[in-house]
């Protein structure tokens, strides 16, 4: 199970080109492993979904993909590049290989189709062989999966609430069975037992099938308990990555330890959030050095001008890695 | 946002309050139905009362697709409505439009569920936010008045610096950038109500509690009556002072949040806080939970055709022969005041009998 | 049902106030069809023929125009169309039956296979912004932007002549009686060449710009990159997710052309003397013919409402967002 | 602040510098310019608008006067060449400009603004109003105008051109006003209408403002069209020598020119600089139609370029669906290019 | 089958079997109604190839005695008010009944008793048949319409109208006449004649088969023409020797023999100062009537009127009064500008001032359509303003037009003058008191200029009811001295009945080497060319 499906390497997305460009992404280096769960959280408008559309290529203009690579070890055959495909290529990679639930699903159903076509079309793109039939019960047994009943196939989108028009996107997701699923906040207008039960089905897939989740959202719980593997996503860098449980007991970062004070707990009793004074920074004129820093309680000399790069913070940890000079790397990142 | 205050009206005066609130939305599906005589429907919202009070959160949660965004524009007035009554200040309300209109949502402000579609793509943020400062008269004097007032709003709501967003495109915005921008319409208009439809879904944590302490703050200041819709049970605990769950159309538990979220007594909502992902219990892989996926087991029910009786019986565990038949009243729950349940199982006629049962079994 | 017997109303007064607009314009005109006959004749109608005339039309009587008007009622609810003064005694009914086949032929078909070529183009235009085909459009809107008469004399003088395989004018070979035989058909087929080359070349550009500006508004939409993320075939993306979301204006706008096929191309039967409809609404409205006038309102009227209704009804099918709740 | 130096550098040069708000800005107000050939439209435009001021006054010959140069073919004496009593006709280009500018525009903008005003109140409102509207819309539709036109201006002894401007645009503004309407119909539901609303805003500032722009795509091809189709009806108009306008416009000269057979003449200079011009002017409102794509749809404002160059020279497209990738072509996979990656890094971070 | 098809045989070209006539006039409805100015066999003209009229009348040489057709003889009583006609014995229907007196008799008769088919407006009585002859009475004197009676009326069968409910709405599917030929097909483009199989009461025509096509305008027609499509029309063509005669120098011709109709300017008398007939006749002086004809008419369509008298040549020589006999139209500017100032005026430069010293300015107008007309009044402003007279040109609509000419409304305009036998059509349209209506009153039958002179009026009562030519001279010369000294009317340019054709297949048209017709298919006359064509050699 461990090894690695797809590797994403020193990739920068920016929006614009020349000097108008913005940096949105900035040398992000993440490793998903086959089967695995991968949890990626982080301020809001800190290029996760960039981070997700720019692997697959699928950012709008003006976003271009301004370095790195992104490799995909397919289950047999060699790696490819994603990044250098040929568009016919990449047509056949995506979603067959790699899937995408994206942030936003009103917008992602077309409002002039039914749901049905657009979940059949899919399939059929990618399978011409399968029989109509066969689609169409592939299609009412994967909303069922979802927890929506088959007689919604008939539904347009805009007569599905918000929560529904995401499980049909989840479906679809799942629908040819890819090696990798991005999921971008997909649960985020669920309610929770939709959610867990989503999840516990995700989850179930994955051990059948054995398929990678890159799993983006907000809901630090959730993705405790949900996922692997988490990193989290500062100023368009990755600024902390650890196993699940490891990271929720013993954050090393300031800046996920101030996540991790401030969500609200539905049991136990009630405790004080402290939050993380301060605001975001501006892409567009990045703070020197570790770009948390002006909001760091725990800023100290180096902080200010030197960029920490993200590596073990110990020999003896080699599973988690950090960027803050408070546990400056012992190595560069190898996996 | 001014702070000017107008002579301070009692805390807990109810504001805007909905009684036996319904929508139905009409569906054509085939032709056939077109000849029918019964037209379908989706029964989006039954009966459903809220009072939001001066001053209090009132959340909103419950399952997806159970009616909260439709109760929302209801109370917004965006829907008209298929029966019950909207009072504001206890006064029957139904404004199509115009005049009217304008003047009830001058007093109650609705924020969308979704920031991708809410926010029209050819307008920057700037054009967002000054129509609604100026709209309702909060654009201060002067081009610096205005410039002033969008940059609180920004700042508000940690769009910072607000020059970098002021003339940004909603599609060149994250999707919590966007929610924020919303919010930030919103609490342009200065209203006394707020409606807020899953506000914060799209923030990430430190960002939403910035939000919900920036809204917990207007609400004691400026006495604002808020309706949160949320699906983050955890976070109506902390922030809003009720919570009523609705689930299918109907409401079906609601009361004190610390009550709700932490005895819930409605099946439906412990299946609910049962279901909320736990940090502490780290799993690993949150398959085997609680068995939370096993007893939320079936499907939720179809609203053309909901279920008869209470809507939740063909998932309760606990279901009864009454409850697919009789519709469950709301029953006051004796935990706490106010406290209160729709659901045979509080029936002091049930509990009765049930109380001798379940002794007679736990012996 | 209720909905259907409302918009059944609806069209029904549509109907009423077109026709009745339709009854009075012709009727502010000064002069009438005698003095336009003599005019048009220039002297070789001899004004002592004046009276013989308006006997002749019926012009003698002094009926006041309401009672006109109700008698073109009475006359319209039996079917009655009136005799065309221009062609006395003709029947209006046969003056239009000669020409709207020739009118529906020609127009009828080049208006689809231009709605369809413009479309196609548009959406290759509007999915690949800034191409070849994008490039193509200030061309296009060049050729469509000649004056129609202008295009249709060049390419007479061009392409028609003595021994050209194009005939200058009309509808079929002079001689040939109007039959479904090897003779007619194609004679009817290679003199509709030339007019349906230039109606295309002229009114293409419109479907291709009203279809490409949508194409562009389309194609940011986040579904297309949604559906270029499943990973569909350029071919669908651009055509079931694009432009199908795209044509929507297309389709209603083609609707609307269509109830205008009847109409006619006044201009293109000036310039080939095709026999249709649209010279003859044009002659009509210059001899005051106020019977054939009225009655190819009548037609027009009639195919544009029931355009209009396919329109309404397009859009309904289309686009499942404006079906009222 | 340390960038990690990637092939970006060669690629973005200037990356680091801060673009002021305000200018970007200002500058997002003026890139329609910055489209070629959308700039190519209003240059033309601009000259069309400008003979139709001054053409009168540049005109090298009296447009009416005869002279004793009978039909003759484009000369230095005669740019275009003369009509058979003699006339100039590049004079009568220059002075029939300004009734051909004038009635396009003025019925153009009329038929455009009643069509929307009509079409998107109709859309936009429902109920009573959307009824009543679109009757009015469908009669006028059925009303054809080529006829009425024919009738009103012989109604009136002597019709200017701007009256024939104002009978094409009222009776040519309810097909725009259709299909405004159906997608208005589709438009209203949006979330952000119901979300303007919701903040209060007034119906007309709903209709101008959030629904308007959204509709740009289907005004400005419509817009194009009904200008050509103005323009078209006028000099039809006077081609077939139904309109009283006294004064030159491009139709009174094609009318000549068909009048005395020019192309069986074989004077075709008396033919094809009126056809071509009013070409020209067609063409024009397509090329500027060109300018509004990005208003259109703010997410294709892209700089205006929709070819960017990489760092080895190729040139990529911009293009949804299809993020370019700017870093060279990468060495084929699997590669160990890291390793080096993040030496550099580590180099530059301690120096 | 495929062998049924009325268009099986229309492949063959042979040649010289067709002839392929055009006219401008647009798509036709089927209507073969020989009496209606509007159904397809008068607009095309094809009626006179199915019907025929009583006498044969040449309108290019008007004073030329009728040749007998239908009718051998007819012989006028001496107060014009009856005429006695001998039918000829030898015709038949083309259903192979006899043409009787009977038929002539009934058909006078149906078009006294329907107005509506009398359109030469003549006063019919009665028409009655005795043996072979019918006598035809009118009300009033018809020396001036003798044409009218005899040549314009198309004698039909009575046994197949007597059976008509109403003949002036009956679009007679299938004519029956004496004519050579009959109806084959009908389409709204072309209609097809074929030649009797016998029975007629000539030498039955060379041309087999005749097509007449209907071109929706001018341009299409000169096209048709110029390409041989159409191998007669007649029609307006513009520099017909470049677009027409170039294409094939050796048969293309154009035939306009003037007739006694002509077109002018006409003034409004009763506008200050036009009711100065020194200044009309000024004005009269200095319009350029050759250039108008060649610049405006291509040379060829409205032959220049040069007698004084405003009477075309040949057509009207012959009523040319002594004291005008070769007096012809120049243009003399320096005449006119001393006529003006003996009269008062005032030359200033370039500008005209009448005697109260406002300076003379005129609006011309005419319908923006008609090209001739409007070349021709570009002509006459430049003329004008060689006398300082400052002309501009209004193009009007058409239906404004007419009623303003009408009515009175207008300063100068270019228009027709009825056409006839004799002159008196001309100068009734330009100068009868009888039809003299106050300004804002329609005028349709003429008088636009509101000219008021008694003595024209009587001169043209007593022209038309004269029963001796001399009086008919005298007032003749009356109307002629009126008409140069008080120029109610600028003569211009003459009416032609001609017409352009080939004779690539047929020869034998009228010239002027051979005038014995008008050549324009739509007039009476056509039958006559027709049976004059022979198939061209080789
Ligand atoms: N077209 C664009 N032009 C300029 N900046 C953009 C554009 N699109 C996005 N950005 C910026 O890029 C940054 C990253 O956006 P992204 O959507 O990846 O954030 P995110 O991490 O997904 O946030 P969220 O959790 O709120 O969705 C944001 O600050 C956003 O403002
Ligand atoms: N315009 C509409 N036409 C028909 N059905 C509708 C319409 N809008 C909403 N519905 C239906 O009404 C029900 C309630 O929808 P609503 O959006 O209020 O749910 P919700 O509680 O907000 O769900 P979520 O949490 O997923 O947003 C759903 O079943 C939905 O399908
Ligand atoms: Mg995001
Ligand atoms: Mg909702
Ligand atoms: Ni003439």
């Amino acid at each position: 199970m461990n090894d690695k499906v797809l590797e994403i390497r020193g990739l920068c997305v920016d929006y614009g080109v020349g000097a108008e460009a913005v940096r949105a992404v900035r040398d992000v280096d993440l490793t998903l492993h086959r089967g695995e769960v991968l949890g990626l959280a982080g301020e809001s408008g800190s290029g996760k979904s960039t981070l997700a559309y720019g692997l697959t290529r699928l950012l709008p203009p003006p976003g271009v993909v301004s370095g790195g690579q992104v490799v995909y070890h397919p289950a047999d055959g060699p790696p490819v590049d994603v990044l250098t495909l040929s568009p016919a290529r990449l047509r056949e990679f995506r979603w067959a290989e790699t899937s995408i639930v994206f942030q936003g699903a009103m917008n992602s159903l077309n409002p002039v189709h039914k749901v049905s076509t657009q979940l059949l079309d899919v399939i059929r793109a990618h399978e011409p062989k399968s029989t109509a039939a066969g689609r169409l019960a592939r299609a009412k047994e994967l909303l069922r999966l979802v927890g929506i009943s088959a007689d919604r196939l008939d539904s347009y989108p805009h007569q599905l609430s918000g929560g529904m028009r995401q499980r049909v996107m989840i479906a679809m997701a799942l629908a040819l069975e890819p090696q990798v699923v991005i999921m971008d906040e997909p649960t985020t207008a669920l309610d929770v037992v939709m959610q867990r039960q989503i999840l516990g089905q995700l989850a179930e897939l994955r051990d059948r099938l054995g398929f990678a989740v890159l799993f983006i959202t907000h809901d630090l719980s959730l993705l405790v308990e949900f996922s692997d593997r988490i990193a989290i996503m500062y100023g368009g860098r990755i600024v902390e990555e650890a196993p699940a449980a490891r990271l929720y007991a013993e954050p090393l970062h300031p800046y996920t330890e101030g996540l991790l004070h401030s969500f609200p707990a539905l049991r136990g009793p009630r405790r004080e959030l402290t939050g993380i004074p301060g605001s975001p920074p501006d892409l567009r004129a990045m703070p020197s050095g570790c770009a948390f820093h002006p909001r760091c309680p725990k800023a100290f000399d180096p902080c200010d001008e030197r960029l920490p790069v993200l590596g073990p913070p110990g020999v003896d940890d080699p599973t988690r890695a950090v960027a803050c000079w408070l546990h400056p790397a012992v190595a560069p990142l190898s996996r | 946002m001014t702070t000017t205050e107008s002579a301070p009206a009692p805390v807990d005066e109810v504001v805007l309050e909905a009684v036996g609130l319904t929508k139905h939305f009409p569906v054509r599906r085939r032709l056939r139905s077109l000849l029918s005589r019964t037209p379908t429907v989706v029964h989006a919202v039954d009966d459903v009362s809220i009072a939001l009070r001066r001053g209090r959160v009132t959340a909103l949660v419950g399952e997806s697709g159970s009616g909260k965004s439709t109760v929302a524009r209801l109370l917004a007035q965006l829907y008209p409505r298929t029966a019950g009554d909207i009072r504001l200040h206890g006064t029957s309300t139904r404004v199509r439009g115009g005049r009217p209109f304008r003047a009830y949502v001058r007093r109650v402000q609705l924020i969308l569920q979704d920031p991708f579609a809410s926010l029209n793509p050819v307008h920057t943020v700037r054009y967002h936010l000054t129509r609604s400062l100026r709209i309702h008269g909060n654009a201060g004097t002067g081009p610096d008045g205005l410039e002033r007032a969008l940059a609180d709003l920004l700042t508000r709501v940690s769009l910072t610096p607000p020059e970098r967003y002021l003339d940004a495109f909603p599609h060149e915005l994250s999707g919590g950038q966007r929610q924020r921008v919303a919010i930030a319409r919103a609490l342009g208009a200065n209203p006394e109500v707020l409606l807020a439809d899953e506000p914060v879904s799209m923030l990430d944590v430190s960002i939403r509690l910035g939000v919900l302490n920036l809204l917990q703050d207007l609400k004691d200041r400026l006495n604002l009556a808020i309706l949160y819709i949320t699906h983050d049970i955890a976070s109506a605990r902390y922030f809003a002072d009720d919570t009523i769950v609705m689930y299918a159309g109907r409401m079906v538990e609601g009361g004190d949040s610390e009550t709700v979220t932490q005895r819930p007594a409605h099946p439906y909502t412990r299946l609910l806080t049962d279901s909320a992902p736990d940090p502490e219990r780290i799993t690993g892989a949150g398959a085997d939970a609680t068995g939370a996926g096993e007893r939320g087991h079936g499907e939720p029910p179809s609203l053309i055709h909901p279920p008869a009786g209470c809507r939740f019986h063909p998932r309760c565990p606990h279901a009864m022969a009454r409850c697919a038949s009789e519709l469950p009243p709301a029953i006051p729950v004796d935990d706490h005041p106010g406290h209160w349940a729709a659901c045979w199982l509080f029936d002091p006629a049930t509990v009765a009998a049930e109380n001798g049962v379940a002794e007679e079994a736990t012996r | 049902m209720r909905f259907l017997l409302q918009r059944l109303a609806f069209y029904l007064f549509t109907a009423w106030a077109a026709i009745t607009l339709n009854f009075f314009i012709p009727r502010m005109v000064p002069g009438d069809p005698v003095q336009s006959l003599i005019s048009r004749n220039q002297g070789r109608i001899s004004a002592d023929a004046i009276a013989s005339l308006r006997v002749l039309f019926g012009l003698d009587s002094d009926r006041n125009l309401w009672e006109q008007y109700v008698a073109y009622w009475g006359q319209l609810l039996h079917g009655d169309l009136g005799l065309s003064f221009t062609f006395f005694p003709a029947p209006v009914s046969e003056v239009i039956g000669n020409s709207l086949p020739w009118t529906v032929g020609l127009v009828g078909v080049t208006t689809i296979v231009s709605f369809l070529l413009g479309t196609a183009l548009g959406v290759g235009a509007g999915w690949r912004r800034g191409s070849w085909i994008d490039g193509l459009l200030p061309a296009t809107t060049f050729l469509s932007s000649i004056p129609y008469f202008w295009l249709g004399l060049v390419a007479i003088a061009v392409f028609a002549g003595p021994g050209s395989f194009f005939p200058s004018s009309g509808g079929y070979e002079p001689g040939l009686v109007p039959a479904f035989d090897a003779y007619f058909i194609p004679s009817a087929l290679q003199h509709s060449i030339l007019p349906a080359a230039t109606i295309l070349v002229s009114s293409m550009s419109g479907w291709i710009l009203s279809m490409r500006n949508m194409m562009v508004t389309v194609s940011s939409e986040d579904y297309i990159t949604v559906a270029h993320a499943k990973g569909l075939s350029e071919r669908r993306v651009a055509l079931s997710y694009a432009a199908r979301n795209a044509l929507l204006p297309n389709v209603s706008g083609f609707a609307l052309s269509l109830g205008f096929i009847v109409g006619g191309t006044l201009l293109v039967e000036i310039v080939f003397s095709y026999p249709g409809l649209g010279f003859q609404l044009f002659q009509a409205v210059g001899s005051k013919d106020y019977p054939l006038m009225q009655g190819i309102f009548l037609i027009i009227t009639i195919s544009v409402l029931v355009a209009n209704l396919l329109a309404d009804v397009a859009y309904l099918l289309l686009d499942p967002r404006t079906r009222k709740s | 602040m340390t960038l990690s130096p990637s092939s970006i550098e060669q690629v973005i040069p200037g990356q680091g510098a801060m673009a002021q708000p305000s200018a970007r800005a200002r500058r997002r107000r003026f890139r329609f310019v910055a489209n070629a050939k959308a700039a190519t439209g209003l240059a033309i435009l601009a000259v069309y608008a400008l003979l139709a001021v001054i053409g009168p006054w540049i005109a090298p010959y009296d447009p009416d006067a005869r002279s004793v140069d009978v039909l003759q073919a484009p000369s230095a004496r005669h740019w275009f060449g003369t009509t058979h009593l003699g006339q100039d006709i590049f004079s009568q280009i220059l002075v029939g400009a300004r009734s051909v500018v004038v009635v396009g525009l003025i019925a153009g903008v009329l038929a455009t603004i009643l069509s929307v005003l009509i079409g998107v109140t109709a859309g936009y409102l429902g109920g009573a109003a959307d009824e009543s509207l679109s009757a009015l819309s469908n009669v006028f539709l059925v009303i054809p105008a080529l006829p009425l036109i024919i009738i009103v201006a012989s109604l009136v002894d002597q019709a200017g051109e701007l009256l024939v401007a104002l009978i094409i645009g009222l009776t040519s503004w309810a097909w725009g006003a259709r299909v405004l309407r159906a997608q208005t119909l589709s438009l209203r539901r949006r979330d952000y209408v119901e979300a303007a609303r919701a903040t209060g805003e007034r119906t007309w500032r709903i209709i101008g403002f959030e629904i308007l722009p959204n509709l740009t795509a289907i005004i400005a091809s419509g817009f194009v069209g009904t200008v050509i189709f103005a323009v078209m009806s006028e000099i039809t108009l006077a081609f077939i020598g139904i309109s009283s306008v006294s004064s030159w416009n491009w139709g009174t000269i094609l009318f000549w020119a068909q009048g005395q057979q020019a192309l069986a003449q074989g004077a075709w200079w008396w033919f094809v600089p009126a056809g071509l011009a009013i070409a020209l002017l067609g063409t024009a409102l397509a090329l500027i139609n060109f300018g509004i794509d990005e208003f259109v749809s703010p997410r294709l404002r892209t700089g205006g370029r929709t070819r960017i160059r990489t760092a080895d020279g190729r040139t990529v497209r911009m293009r949804v669906g299809f993020t370019p990738v700017l870093a060279p072509k990468a060495a084929p996979v699997p590669m160990q290019r890291s390793a080096d990656v993040r030496d550099t890094t580590r180099e530059d971070q301690t120096a | 089958a495929c062998g049924d098809s009325p268009n099986a045989n229309k492949k063959s070209g042979q040649a010289a079997t067709v002839l392929n006539v055009g006219m401008p006039n647009g798509p036709q409805a089927e209507n073969n109604n020989p009496f209606l100015t509007t159904s397809a066999a008068a607009s095309l003209g094809y009626r006179w190839q199915i019907y025929e009229p009583l006498m044969m009348w040449n309108p290019v040489k008007p004073a030329e005695p009728f040749k007998p057709w239908l009718a051998t003889k007819a012989e006028w009583s001496a107060d014009y008010k009856s005429v006695k006609v001998t039918v000829r014995d030898n015709a038949t229907w083309s259903d192979g009944q006899k043409v009787t007196a009977e038929d002539v008799a009934f058909t006078y008769n149906l078009v006294k008793k329907f107005p509506a088919l009398n359109d030469q407006g003549v006063p019919y009585t009665d028409a009655t048949a005795s043996g072979n002859e019918v006598t035809i009475s009118m009300s009033s004197p018809q020396f001036v319409n003798q044409q009218k009676v005899l040549w314009r009326v198309p004698i039909v069968p009575k046994h197949l109208w007597e059976k008509i409910g109403d003949p002036t709405t009956d679009p007679v599917k299938q004519p029956v006449g004496s004519g050579p030929y009959t109806l084959k097909s009908f389409t709204p483009a072309t209609t097809t004649l074929t030649v009797r199989d016998s029975g007629y009461w000539q030498d039955a025509p060379k041309v087999k088969e005749l097509r007449f096509t209907s071109y929706t305008d001018n341009s299409a027609q000169t096209t048709a023409l110029a390409n041989g499509e159409s191998e007669w029309s007649f029609v307006f063509i513009p520099n017909y020797q470049a677009v027409f005669v170039a294409k094939d120098q050796k048969n293309h011709k154009v035939w306009a023999p003037p007739v006694l109709g002509i077109h002018g300017l006409y003034l409004n008398t009763t506008k200050k100062p036009f009711d100065d007939p020194t200044l009309r006749k000024a004005m009269n002086m200095v319009v350029d009537r050759a250039d108008i004809f060649t610049t405006a008419e291509a040379a060829y369509f409205h032959p220049e009127v040069k007698s004084v008298t405003g009477l075309p040549s040949p057509a009207g020589d012959s009523f040319i009064a002594a004291e005008y006999k070769g007096q012809e139209h120049k243009v003399d500017v320096e005449g006119a500008k001393a006529l003006l100032t003996g009269a008062g005026y005032k030359l200033d430069g370039t500008t005209l001032k009448d005697k109260s010293g406002k300076p003379v300015t005129i609006k011309l107008t005419d319908p923006a359509g008609w090209s001739d007309y409007q070349t021709s009044l570009e002509i006459v402003k430049d003329n004008l303003s060689k006398i300082g007279i400052a002309a501009t040109i209004d193009k009007a609509n058409q239906d404004a037009w007419f009623r303003n000419v009408e009515q009175g409304n207008f300063e100068a305009t270019f228009r027709w003058t009825e056409s006839g036998a004799t002159p008196y059509d001309i100068y009734r349209t330009i100068m009868d008191g009888r039809v003299l209506k106050p300004i804002g009153t329609a005028s349709p039958a003429g008088n636009f200029g509101r000219f008021q002179s008694k003595e024209a009026t009587d001169a043209l009562v007593s022209y038309a009811n004269a029963t001796d030519d001399a009086t008919r001279t005298t007032a003749l010369a009356t109307l002629q001295k009126i008409f140069v000294e008080q120029v109610p009317m600028i003569p211009v340019g003459a009416d032609n009945i001609g017409g352009a054709y080939s004779t690539k297949n047929w020869t034998g048209w009228p010239d002027d080497a051979n005038p014995y017709g008008a050549l324009q298919p739509t007039q009476p006359n056509a039958l006559d060319v027709v049976l004059h064509l022979k198939p061209a050699a080789g």
